[in-house]
């Protein structure tokens, strides 16, 4: 199992870590941080295979990922 | 459990002020973690261009000059002729490296100046709201150019990457995209190879970088990712256009 | 050391290079070509780099790079270049940076002329640049002098965390005089600690800066600049009173103008008329309080600045008098040079008038 | 004593090095000295001309209006520059070149065969030197030693063979005003 | 024609448009964006031509070129953008171009900030470029204001074929008021038969040129330069004094701070102290006069110049006061704009200080 | 007897102020030339740099602009757009085209603008007294370079022509050579279609024109064409760079 | 009258718009206007914040400092400008946002919760124009029908239909606090 | 036969006329113009074809060509 850290306050809710997850597991949350943005989050932590994609794509350096 | 990814000490814990899903974020990552991994952001001196990565200064973690519009690679130059073992980058955007500063980026190619340059292109002047750049496509509408670029009137895109190319003390001019994983894990590749060249003192290395704008170009992150991909790159191919051995 | 004959350029060349400037970024411009022929034939043999930069926009931020570094740096140039660096001046100046910039002054506006002139004072003391900022400006007379301030000119620069600025002309660059090499008094000065030099780890980062986009970050950077230049006006202002016991008028010129005024003062005397002379050595910070002092004597009648210039450096001459006495002007422009007899001329009218 | 001296010919004539050569003789005899080229982007076959101070005091202004002296090589120097001799003041002209005779009855003037003297030693470029040995000779401003002295720093030791027939040019022209 | 709602920047374009202006050079900076993007979308629509240059250099010398056709060309920029234009403006001046220029200051020195500004002053009026010239400064307090003036400019360039700056700052550019476009008065111009449009045998060829080789012949065009420019300061000076009939104290301030300025005057009066302000609408030109008639009346106890810099105009009101009654400064700088209480609180020290 | 070679109308009378056996007055003489051929100088403004050329303006016989350094392009620009039908040209040095000016030339490359573009190679600032210029030679002794251009110091010259072809709204760009009769009278011929190629509307055409500078090289005139053969014509081959049809 | 009010929040909650909906409104009534936006680099996802004055006088600084009305949309706004409402002036909040409440007593408070009432009209983006209602309401500064006209000529004739719902928007602020 | 005539006060005596002549019957003046230069003449006019090479290399515009 792998696990994706999200540093909340940091994310502009780009959606750009949700278009490509494979898994398909990244959304936004309800949530609004103190930016005035939505953070992604991840809904299915356990079908997270730790593959970084969307650490890599994510321009605010918001994900930390472990596996 | 291991660390997959986790942000590189090349950055420091500042928020970036650009727009949500602005590659400039991404660029800024790779070159942090390219000097992490080689071991060199504690010699390195990093400039600071005018436009929307005006604020680098606060995000790269190492020393930092921030230059005047277009002319990083001179402040550059100034850095590396009093201090030639220290690893000195630029990282400028299309306007500040294509227009203004066309005169600088030539020369310091010309020279050969052992420093690393960071070129990103997103067709556009970002900061100042979005006016046509030397590298707007043909038909593409900004505040300068309201009714779509128009050759006639305002000329052709230019290759930054291939005009250099043409310099004989140009040492290694790479153009990337940042537009999808995997082309943004090549871009590290070359990325770091600009700074390992100095490393090595082969000179002037160049990594064009095809980014995005998504508030000017008034579209999601996600299809400013696809436009780049459709629109830019054929207008801007990809791959090495200089290498010296 | 002996003395040496010298041309001015030369001479200003030399004697940064015994400063400890290592550096220097030119564009060649008439009349100021010989220094950095100078240095491109001096600067290798001792260590340093001279480099021409495709132009004064690039050498001007090629020292600014250079100048972040902590290095002493040099650049020089004229009229139409000097004009291409008030960006990167005002840049210097709004980041703290030391440097010293060498102008020799030509005929303007637009391309003008080669021939020595001294229009350039507005430009250079007021700040040719945009934003709030001053630099300290020395205008030597003679070739000695031109040496002896470029050599102060890197202390002073390193001390306050400023651009200095040489304000000669193409009479002074392209002359020849004996001159002696003479190190300054020594100051202390602090190490250069805001220098980005790579970050060893055992400091904070170092950053060169001049952007400051919450307006009273910027207010304070400022504010704090300017009580620097309260220092600098009291240290570092240099002035010459020349036979002003008992003057009537006052002559104010600086540089290779206020030689052709020394003789003057001669001639007026061999006539009766008793002319004195104030000569900023510093144009900025200007030397007020030399012609307050004067302004309040009765024996003055009158103040007559000359320069190579349709009258710039009168203006500060008319508000350190403040109304006091009258202050004439007289001058010569495009390349002319003020003959003593003109300059005598103006003097006879300025008595007439007063009497 | 003070000397101001105007050296005026064509681009090439040692115009400037003579100036030079004056003004260095003047700073090895401890004299206050000074010496003003005029430059211009013509200088390339144009004219060229340059002011010279010889001084026991201070130098005022380098730029000499009123001229103790003034050499003319060449005939368009002569016509600019003969107004600048100050009221008995001296003019010493370059007669192979310049045919003319000066106007003025107020000064002292002098006509030296420079060019022919200069063939006759057998090297046409010492003109200049033939001509400043004329001046030499009517001043004292400087002595002829002090002049060879400077060309020797000057021309370097490696040139120091040509010391003698400049000494001759020097002594040639003194010879003309004796 | 009705008033229309509109942004600073727009209303300056689309006054220069409706003076004549065809053709524009610019290069994006902000606080003036507004104004190439306006021009962009209305220069093509009337048979113009919009053109973003690859920088400010190549835009004033387009501009340059432009003019020297004949044409009626602007260009506008801020800041670092100014400075880059200066040896442009310079040669401008120096080849008796008409053009205008619009400056909407930001703050500085170098990068400084965008926020609103008048530390270009000296730059602007005293010669930012090298050599002897001025230009006609326009400093508007209104959109209004900006757009008679800027109609105006175009008029007063051509006549006295010089450039004209009008001199804003960021608020004035950003902000939004009601405007109305009216013609300003005629006047008769010369054609212009200098402009290079082609030698059609008919005259002799024209060439647009600074350089004057001579010193005499270029002292001699500076000299009628500056015999148009005593024309200019006769003609073309515009101040508006208000409230200054038994003022005790008179603020001098221009552009948008003059407004601030008469919140204070209506503030003052409610605590019973009469204050009067002089605003400078030409700030070159400077209004002398209006100065030196309030510096003689016995009710006015001193001046305050009140700018959005460190002092800069205030020298100007020195000089036009000439230490006939005391001349204080306040200001702030960085962006920072000065409130209407720090005003009215150095009027009561200056008072106090008086009394 | 009939007339087989005289001064042509398209220069005033006024002596050239170039020093003996520099070729400058050769190109003016064939642009000149040009323009009288073709019937333009009626309609011809001509820019002038700053560099030895600076007074290119008392020479040419039509209306003429004085640029400052390195700006004639720009100049240029701002008179061809108000005057589109008019034949605008600018003569530059390698100090104020190749160093200087560098972006100008190049964005009005870029923007296709339809000027000619006389550019004089010398390999020196002839007017400031010799001084490196970026197309000085590997091993040049100039004021500047005392020692020789130091390639590690001072990089490598600079091919103007070859980079300039790499840009899309170039229409013809050839380097041509005045060392013997033979390239002055092809020069001729390529300088006449640059300026033809402004009639026929094709855009940017700009000729590389090698030429000599004896004073600052130090040589005779003849031996100046010699050494252009020799030196100058390997480091800058001959020939048309780009043309569009 | 003189009018002097201080609207902000985050960018793209129309804090601009309505600034200039008021500006145009009061225009259209023939008095004296000015809109000055702050801006800045930081403009995208940063705050916005504009000052309008409206009044029958010139107006004299553009620049409000001391507001006779401060209209929030967003916490971080409030904390910033709660203390530039001048003693007895208005705040209004945008409660939907903001669960935060005024510290000052000496002002007039009025919370609109202004998120949920455009959700209930079915256009998420109109809750500017429900704040824009209230503050009218309060101080009949212009009539709602001037700002309507003001819409129509920002909006364009093309965008009418838009219309009907900023009334209701509009109206909808208004009865918040009556 | 062909003549070639020298705008004399013009030439400045580089003698790049005098190096391109086929004929090799150029050669410069003992006389000095007022520039102070020694002018180029022809010296046997006769031999000349007129090929104008000279005044095709001419730099100063000095030479015309008539045949
Ligand atoms: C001399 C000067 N000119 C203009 C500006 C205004 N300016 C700031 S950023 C910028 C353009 C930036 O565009 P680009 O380099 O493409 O960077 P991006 O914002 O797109 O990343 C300009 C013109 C300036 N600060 N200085
Ligand atoms: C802004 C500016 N910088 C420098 C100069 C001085 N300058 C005059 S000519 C010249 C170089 C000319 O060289 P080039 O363009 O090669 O022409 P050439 O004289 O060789 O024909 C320079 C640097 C100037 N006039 N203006
Ligand atoms: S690591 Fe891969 S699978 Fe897991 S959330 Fe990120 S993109 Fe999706
Ligand atoms: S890519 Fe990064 S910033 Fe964008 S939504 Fe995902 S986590 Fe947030
Ligand atoms: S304006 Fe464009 S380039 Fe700048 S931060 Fe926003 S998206 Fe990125
Ligand atoms: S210096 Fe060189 S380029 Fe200039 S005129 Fe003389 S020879 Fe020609
Ligand atoms: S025309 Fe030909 S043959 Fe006659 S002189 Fe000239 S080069 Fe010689
Ligand atoms: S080429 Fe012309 S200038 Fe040269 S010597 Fe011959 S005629 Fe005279
Ligand atoms: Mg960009
Ligand atoms: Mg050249």
């Amino acid at each position: 199992m792998s696990k994706v850290t999200f540093n909340e306050e940091k994310c502009k809710g780009c959606e750009l870590c949700v278009s490509v997850c494979p898994k398909k597991i990244i959304a936004l949350a309800d949530r609004i941080n103190s930016s005035g943005y939505r953070p992604a989050e991840v809904k299915q932590m356990d079908l997270c295979i730790g593959c970084a994609f969307c650490a890599t794509i994510c321009p605010d350096v918001v994900i930390k990922v472990e596996k | 459990m291991a660390v997959v990814f986790d942000k590189t000490k090349g950055l420091t814990d500042k928020a970036f002020h650009y727009c949500p899903g602005c590659t400039h974020g991404i660029a800024h990552r790779l070159v942090a973690e390219a000097m992490e991994e080689l071991g060199v952001l504690e010699k390195a001196i990093g400039v600071a261009p005018v436009g929307c990565a005006v604020f680098a200064y606060e995000y790269f973690n190492c020393d930092m000059q921030e230059a005047s519009h277009g002319r990083a690679p001179a402040v550059a130059t100034g850095i590396k002729r009093v201090l030639p073992d220290n690893i000195v980058f630029t990282y400028q955007g299309d306007g500040d490296l294509a227009s203004i500063g066309t005169a600088e980026i030539i020369h310091a190619a010309a020279r050969g100046e052992n420093i690393t340059v960071i070129f990103i292109n997103n067709t556009t002047y970002g900061m100042t709201g979005g006016q046509m750049a030397p590298t707007t496509l043909v038909g593409q509408v900004t505040t300068t150019s309201p009714n779509g670029r128009d050759p006639m009137l305002a000329g052709y895109p230019i290759k930054m990457s291939e005009m250099l190319a043409t310099i004989e003390g140009a040492a290694y001019i790479e153009r990337v995209s940042l537009h999808d994983i995997k082309h943004i894990k090549h871009a590290k590749k070359s990325i770091k190879k600009a700074f390992e060249n100095q490393i090595n003192k082969k000179g002037f290395s160049l990594i064009e970088v095809l980014s995005t704008c998504p508030t000017n170009w008034g579209v999601s992150p996600k299809d400013a990712m696809l436009w780049l991909e459709k629109n830019m790159i054929p207008n801007f191919p990809l791959g090495v256009k200089k290498e010296v051995e | 050391m002996a003395k040496v004959l010298m041309k001015g350029n030369e001479a200003i060349a030399e004697a940064a290079i015994q400063a400890g400037c290592k550096y220097f970024f030119g564009y060649p411009i008439t009349p100021q070509n010989e220094i950095p022929a100078y240095m491109a034939k001096k600067l290798p043999q001792i260590g340093g780099t001279f480099l021409q930069a495709e132009s004064e926009v690039a050498a001007i931020n090629m020292v600014y790079g250079a100048a972040g570094t902590g290095a002493r740096v040099m650049t020089s140039s004229s009229g139409p270049g000097i004009s291409l660096k008030q960006e990167g001046i005002s840049y210097i100046a709004g980041a703290d940076l030391p440097c010293v910039i060498v102008n020799i002054v030509r005929s303007g506006p637009g391309l003008g002329g080669i021939q020595p002139a001294q229009s350039d004072y507005f430009q250079t003391v007021k700040g040719g640049g945009h934003g709030d900022y001053y630099m300290v400006v020395y205008a030597p007379a003679t070739i000695q002098e031109a040496v002896d301030v470029t050599m102060e000119a890197f202390d002073v620069a390193d001390q306050y965390r400023t651009p200095v600025t040489i304000l000669g002309d193409g009479m002074l660059g392209q002359m020849m005089e004996p001159v002696e090499f003479k190190q300054p008094k020594k100051r202390t000065l602090e190490e250069k600690s805001w220098a980005t030099t790579g970050y060893i780890g055992d400091r904070p980062r170092n950053i060169i800066n001049s952007l400051y986009i919450v307006p009273s970050m910027l207010e304070d950077t400022i504010r704090k600049r300017f009580e620097r230049y309260e220092v600098i006006k009291k240290e570092e202002t240099k002035v010459e009173v020349y036979n002003c016991e008992d003057a009537q008028i006052i002559i104010a010129a600086y540089g290779t103008t206020s030689r052709i005024c020394r003789s003057v003062i001669e001639a007026a005397e061999e006539i009766g008329i008793k002319v004195g002379l104030i000569r900023p050595i510093t144009v900025w910070p200007f030397p007020d309080q030399a012609f307050e002092e004067y302004a309040n004597k009765d024996a003055v009648k009158a103040f007559l600045a000359v320069e190579m210039s349709m009258g710039q450096m009168v203006e500060d001459v008319r508000l350190a008098v403040n109304g006091r006495k009258p202050v004439h002007f007289t001058g010569r422009t495009g390349g002319m040079v003020p003959t003593p007899k003109e300059i005598l001329d103006k003097i006879k009218i300025i008595l007439e008038e007063v009497n | 004593m003070t000397e101001q001296v105007i050296i005026a010919g064509f681009g090439g004539q040692g115009i400037m090095s003579i100036g030079q050569m004056l003004t260095y003789a003047g700073m090895i005899e401890d004299k206050n000295v000074s010496w003003l080229p005029s430059y211009g982007p013509e200088m390339r076959g144009g004219t060229a001309n340059c002011n010279v101070t010889v001084s026991d005091d201070m130098v005022g202004s380098p730029i000499v209006t009123e001229a103790s002296a003034v050499l003319v090589l060449n005939k368009p120097s002569l016509d600019k520059f003969e107004s600048f001799v100050r009221e008995k003041g001296l003019l010493i002209v370059n007669s192979s070149l310049i045919d003319k005779k000066t106007t003025r009855n107020d000064i002292r003037t002098y006509y030296i065969p420079a060019n022919e003297i200069a063939a006759e030693l057998g090297n046409d470029k010492i003109a200049n030197m033939v001509m400043l040995g004329a001046y030499i000779e009517l001043t004292k401003v400087v002595a002829v030693d002090s002049v060879l002295e400077a060309l020797k720093k000057v021309l370097g030791e490696s040139k120091a063979g040509l010391i003698p027939i400049n000494r001759q040019a020097l002594e040639r022209g003194a010879a003309c005003v004796n």
